[in-house]
């Protein structure tokens, strides 16, 4: 899937952060490509730097060595073919739960065409919203938080998806639905995924690709290619060959712990 | 202070008792707008009243309010009209002007810190410049019309609105400042739309602030130069010893100070209800 | 004995005399221990005097009638200071204005509240000129000169008490000026004077006599010694320098000593010209001419010594 | 304007070329604290003395810079210390005083709207009441101490302070009210250790401000009342048409706001450095 | 484990909000109890009601109708001796995570003591974050500050804990580590829990009993006994049948969705 220019490419990317009591380093030596329209998932321990990773790629900083590619090109400010879901759901407090939703558009274009509110509504049933459009954030559960802040970074159908735990607060059920959701938008509109998570079932339900990082300073440490027919659903789970991919990961990341 | 309680449905209270509702209805009406300023400056009148009486204070030091009556017969409404007129006119002139001189210096000193290290000495040298002392240069600089007054009344109510923005727009939490930067927005809608809704309560409190300021402002210009308005007023009964037409005056002058705060506080309560926090009993 | 003297205004040449009396001993010589209460207009010293802050000062006496028509304080004028109005226009040398009757039809600039203001009219009726027949703009008083030095006004009102300074800044300038008193015009009045509380002039009168014996003495001496004055005020305030001291003062004396005085005598509040003084006051600030009997504000008891 | 750069050890950069570190050096100098403000103000003198020869402004509207030098040799220096130490004096006392006051004022309007509705006009009354208008009543009721100017500052001053304060008590997020609660805390320590926290940067924003009115407040008060001072000298020698000797008394005065100004700023970055926002160049 | 006087009891329970555009209803007759010492999970659909069930238990918020009592007594406000774990970290911008863990001691008594600091130490070590005791919240990852969030609520060794979502932000590991930490300080000094998740296996694992909520307005739909053997562990997960009671919570909550 993936073509001549890779979609996002790290050339060994090294990022140490400057802290009250010192310096700190969050990334060593991370060389990766993500293919055009490959879905990569992410999984590792937690402050391994998988949220830095993706911060790298959406050119809100700048590594402290080696060079981050997006389209072929050096990421030196944030692009505008990147959506993005904040590992906390990052709503604006006085907008509803709608106006969020079309924040994009407002905040790109500084208008929000009828179209655009169209486009929002869908998207407000897509994530299971329906009658909160006119809510504000502080009426919304944790979970309905970040479903509005999926909603947010898919409104722009972006070519390049970068997703930090969007489904954390989502039960099991949600979670599925909401992962099936996103596999169907994917092969609609066939964007770049990035996709930190914590569950590794979920990784390799959904994935091309899963990276697992290393505890800090972090690297990745297994590349693994999921070779799980697409397209992919609730019949996946029950498929051997996805069971062994979990089980393989599970234990890569217990073994770790030895 | 039980904060929550505000977003609980209390309609569906188990038990509604009948004492719990008239207090209720007291309570609105206490709540309607303007309805307490007005109690607190009726009762102040009372309180001023009281203690003139209570202790004899001689009427050329302090006249009770019934005393200061007379001192509205002093001019004529037309005249009394003319006088508010001038000043309120200065003073908003000189507010929205200071207003449109503070929020695009207050985003530019949010931008950049050299700028602000540097830019900020000018300002508190204009702020502590006592306006009497330069007085005579703003009025050779500027003739003797309104200008030179709404430009005292700027002088003075500029601060606030500078450091308060500035202030403001720098406390926008980074996450919104991240997603701003990661839609790649044009710089000004960072501002217009994050960092400025973001800096609505300090706005708030700076206009707030500033309107009295304003007021203030246009008094202190009419003492520099002025034929009319109620600074002039006042100080011109008092330089005659007209000891009740200027607490006349001082009172009007008082009184369109609270109405221009309560029109303030309005605004922000009708526009801005998000800016408002719920969290008070 | 103690004394408090209260001013009406900063610390001056017009205010040399009660230096001089501090300083040269003549306050000392009658028994007395003068202290100074600073004051900031006629209308402050007049409550400070009625509250009984201070005891005995200067103050003008339009504001003391009009404050004892309006509210009744407790304060007497015992002796005239000033026997003429020290208000004026000036006008530069060349710019037209010749005679006092020139300033029809000029631009007038003048500070916001001054006595002056309220018998402008008066002084513009004597010369049957209406307040139309000028425009008048109303300015901070350090403002007035520069507004005359540069052409933003072509007169303005001051007092004469200021003659020598307002000449400074005009050489300064490369100008120079003509003034034009209002007693000149006809505008007779008596200015500032010596005001007491009542309190004071009750419970203590032997005090009061021996403080005025002194300060008149004071001001014999300032007028004949304007330099030894000038340094005693300049010694008690080192803001002031001697020459500014100097000039303002003799400006004033010429308020004090005048034909009025030698008609008169020193302080002398003369019946005619006290009424005089009320019916201008009273017309120009539209109080009831009967709301007051000018008699009533003065006590030349005191003052009657010499 | 890139804000999270701030975080990142530049040091470990890949490529740390000379003309960088020669800028990096440059910018560490100009921030060091003063330098900055210092370098205003010499600005600002120099352009004004340049103004003044190029126009030609004569000297008795606006003196040139190396004119008003001569008026610093009016009085000597003990008598200048005077001044300044009377100005000072009274500015700080009022100063302290008022945040002593606005501070519990602050924290009870934030904890009730009816309070806060029925005090506020009160405190607008006085924030609107010219301190002209009403100095003889206050030097008739305080004597003629150091007390009535105190009280001016502080009049003059309580105000910014006491909307900025309570703004920024009610802004806290109410999550973090809510783990203050549900720590059953009691009230004074709730407000001590989460709202005055949060609040920090309203309150500083309120500091700045009132430090230079209270400067302003010491020099109104010493125009009403007053033997010494920086505005007593300011207004004596203005009028006694000394233009260059007030001149003189403004630049020490204006200089004296600086230093405070720049005083109250250093706090916040040394004892409060987390409520200032990281995300500027 | 529970005896006569149940640690929390719910008796029919609602509770609405009033929202911008109206009402909502978000619990509807809520009656149960949790024993002295029991541990209890709550499993639900996200907004469900799951942290309003658990805010009313900690007198945050006070039912619209119903009674909610603790140790007997009716709650009406807040509790000291319940600590909270909330679903955001709720971390003090301006405090290190050292200060943020021991601040419930400073807020209740004013001051710090060195027997404290040292308890906050242990703390520290116990979530894995050592070495990060001089940090400030920003400087940390997503689910370190969770579990800065985790400590504070055990650090005053409260009798009962609530917890929303804790482990929410961490991988699979660290989560797994974290859960057995829990039980044993739950064993250690007993006290009861209500511990609110979205991994089914994760509530099995740890919990003597599992209520299952159902969609808004939300009530509970099951009561699940969970009888396996005490203490638990690694191989509790191998259990058959915990696969049992997996899998019947993963089919009751599957179910709701036909
Ligand atoms: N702005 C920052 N300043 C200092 N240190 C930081 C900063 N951001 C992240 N770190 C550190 O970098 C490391 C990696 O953080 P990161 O947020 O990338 O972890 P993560 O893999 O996303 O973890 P989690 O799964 O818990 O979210 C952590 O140790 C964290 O403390
Ligand atoms: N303060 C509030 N004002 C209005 N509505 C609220 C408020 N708090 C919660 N709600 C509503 O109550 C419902 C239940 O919310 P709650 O936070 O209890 O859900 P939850 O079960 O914790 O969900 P999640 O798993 O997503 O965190 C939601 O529909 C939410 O919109
Ligand atoms: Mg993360
Ligand atoms: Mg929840």
């Amino acid at each position: 899937m993936s073509t001549a220019v890779p979609a996002i490419r790290f050339s060994s990317i090294g990022q140490v952060f400057r802290t009250g009591s010192g310096t700190l380093e969050a990334l060593r030596g991370i060389d990766m490509t993500v293919g055009r329209h490959e879905f990569v998932a992410v999984l590792g321990p937690s402050g391994c730097g998988k949220s830095t990773l993706l911060r790298l790629t959406s050119g809100l900083i700048r590594p402290t060595s080696g060079t981050v590619e997006v389209f072929g090109h050096p990421v030196s400010e944030p692009r505008d073919d990147i959506g993005i879901v904040f590992q906390k759901p990052t709503l604006l407090p006085w907008a509803t739960v709608e106006d969020n939703i079309v924040f994009p558009a407002r905040h790109k274009t500084g208008r929000v065409g009828g179209d655009d509110r169209e486009k929002g509504r869908v998207l407000i049933a897509r994530v299971g919203l329906q009658g909160f459009g006119k809510q504000l954030p502080a009426e919304l559960s944790g979970g309905m938080q970040q479903r509005v802040g999926i909603a947010r970074a898919l409104f722009m159908n972006p070519d390049i998806l970068l997703m930090d735990e969007p489904f954390s607060a989502l039960d099991a059920l949600t979670r599925e639905e909401m992962g099936f959701e996103l596999l169907r938008i994917w092969e609609a509109q066939p964007k770049t995924v990035m996709f930190i998570t914590h569950s590794i079932g979920e990784a390799v339900l959904l994935a091309d690709r899963v990276l697992v990082m290393s505890e800090r300073p972090g690297h990745i440490v297994e590349n693994l290619r999921i070779e799980l027919p697409r397209p992919r659903g609730i019949d996946t789970s029950n498929n051997k060959a996805m069971h062994d991919y979990v089980g393989y990961l599970r234990g890569l990341l217990l073994k770790r712990a030895a | 202070m039980t904060m929550s309680d505000t977003s609980e449905a209390s309609s569906l209270s188990v038990r509604p008792e009948r004492s719990e509702t008239r207090r209720q209805v007291m309570a609105r009406a206490i709540r309607a707008p303007g309805v307490l300023p007005a109690a607190t400056f009726v009762l102040i009148l009372l309180v001023w009243e009281a203690s003139c009486r209570v202790f004899a204070i001689p009427s050329f030091i302090l006249p009770a309010p019934t005393r200061v009556l007379g001192g509205f017969g002093a001019v004529d409404t037309a005249r009394w009209l003319e006088h508010v007129w001038a000043t309120l006119r200065v003073a908003m002139t000189g507010y929205f002007l200071s207003i449109a001189i503070s929020l695009p210096l207050s985003i530019m000193l949010s931008r950049s810190e050299i700028l602000s290290r540097a830019i900020y000495p000018i300002l508190v040298v204009i702020q502590a410049t006592p306006v009497v002392a330069i007085a005579p240069v703003i009025i050779v600089a500027l003739g003797s019309g309104d200008l030179p007054r709404v430009v005292i009344t700027c002088l003075i109510t500029f601060f606030p609105l500078v450091v308060s923005t500035t202030t403001g727009l720098m406390a926008t939490p980074p996450e919104l400042i991240e997603l701003s930067r990661s839609l790649r927005a044009p710089v000004f809608r960072e501002i217009t739309q994050i960092r400025l809704p973001y800096a609505v309560p300090y706005l708030f409190s700076a206009l707030k602030i500033s309107i009295t300021l304003a007021i203030i402002g246009a008094v202190v210009a009419e003492f520099v130069a002025a034929e009319k308005g109620l600074g002039y007023y006042i100080q011109f009964s008092t330089s005659m010893f007209q000891v009740q037409q200027a607490w006349a005056g001082l009172i009007v002058l008082v009184l369109l100070s609270l109405i221009l705060f309560q029109i303030v506080t309005a605004i922000q309560r009708f526009w801005f209800p998000w800016s408002l926090p719920g969290d008070r009993t | 004995d103690k004394v408090v003297y209260q001013l009406d205004w900063l610390p001056g040449g017009d205010k040399a005399p009660i230096y001089v009396c501090i300083q040269t001993g003549f306050c000392a010589e009658e028994g007395l221990e003068v202290t100074i209460e600073g004051g900031r207009g006629s209308s402050e010293a007049i409550t400070k005097l009625a509250t009984g802050v201070s005891d005995i000062g200067s103050a003008g006496i339009g504001a003391l009638m009009s404050a004892k028509a309006g509210e009744g304080v407790p304060v007497t004028a015992v002796m005239s200071l000033f026997n003429k109005g020290p208000h004026a226009f000036y006008a530069l040398v060349g710019s037209g204005v010749e005679k006092i009757e020139d300033v029809k039809g000029r631009s007038v600039a003048t500070s916001p509240f001054t006595e002056s203001n309220i018998y402008l009219p008066l002084v513009l009726q004597d010369m049957s000129m209406a307040e139309t027949d000028i425009t008048l703009t109303k300015a901070d008083p350090g403002a007035l000169g520069p507004m005359l030095m540069t052409g933003a006004t072509d007169v303005i009102i001051a007092w004469l008490t200021d003659v020598s300074r307002y000449t400074g800044q005009a050489k300064e300038a490369g100008k120079e000026l003509v003034i034009f008193p209002w007693s000149a015009a006809g505008l007779e009045l008596y200015s500032a004077s010596l005001v007491a509380s009542d309190k004071f002039l009750k419970e203590r009168p032997d005090v009061a006599r021996r403080f005025i014996e002194a300060y008149k003495k004071s001001i014999a001496f300032a007028y004949e010694n304007p330099k030894e004055a000038a340094e005693a005020v300049a010694a008690a305030v080192p803001e002031l320098s001697v020459e500014n001291v100097e000039g303002s003062l003799k400006d004033a004396m010429v308020l004090v000593f005048n034909e009025v005085t030698e008609k008169d005598g020193l302080g002398a509040f003369e019946p005619e010209r006290l009424k005089a003084t009320w019916e201008r006051v009273s017309k120009a600030q539209g109080l009831d001419p009967t709301a007051l009997d000018p008699e009533s504000i003065v006590d030349r008891s005191f003052a009657a010594g010499s």
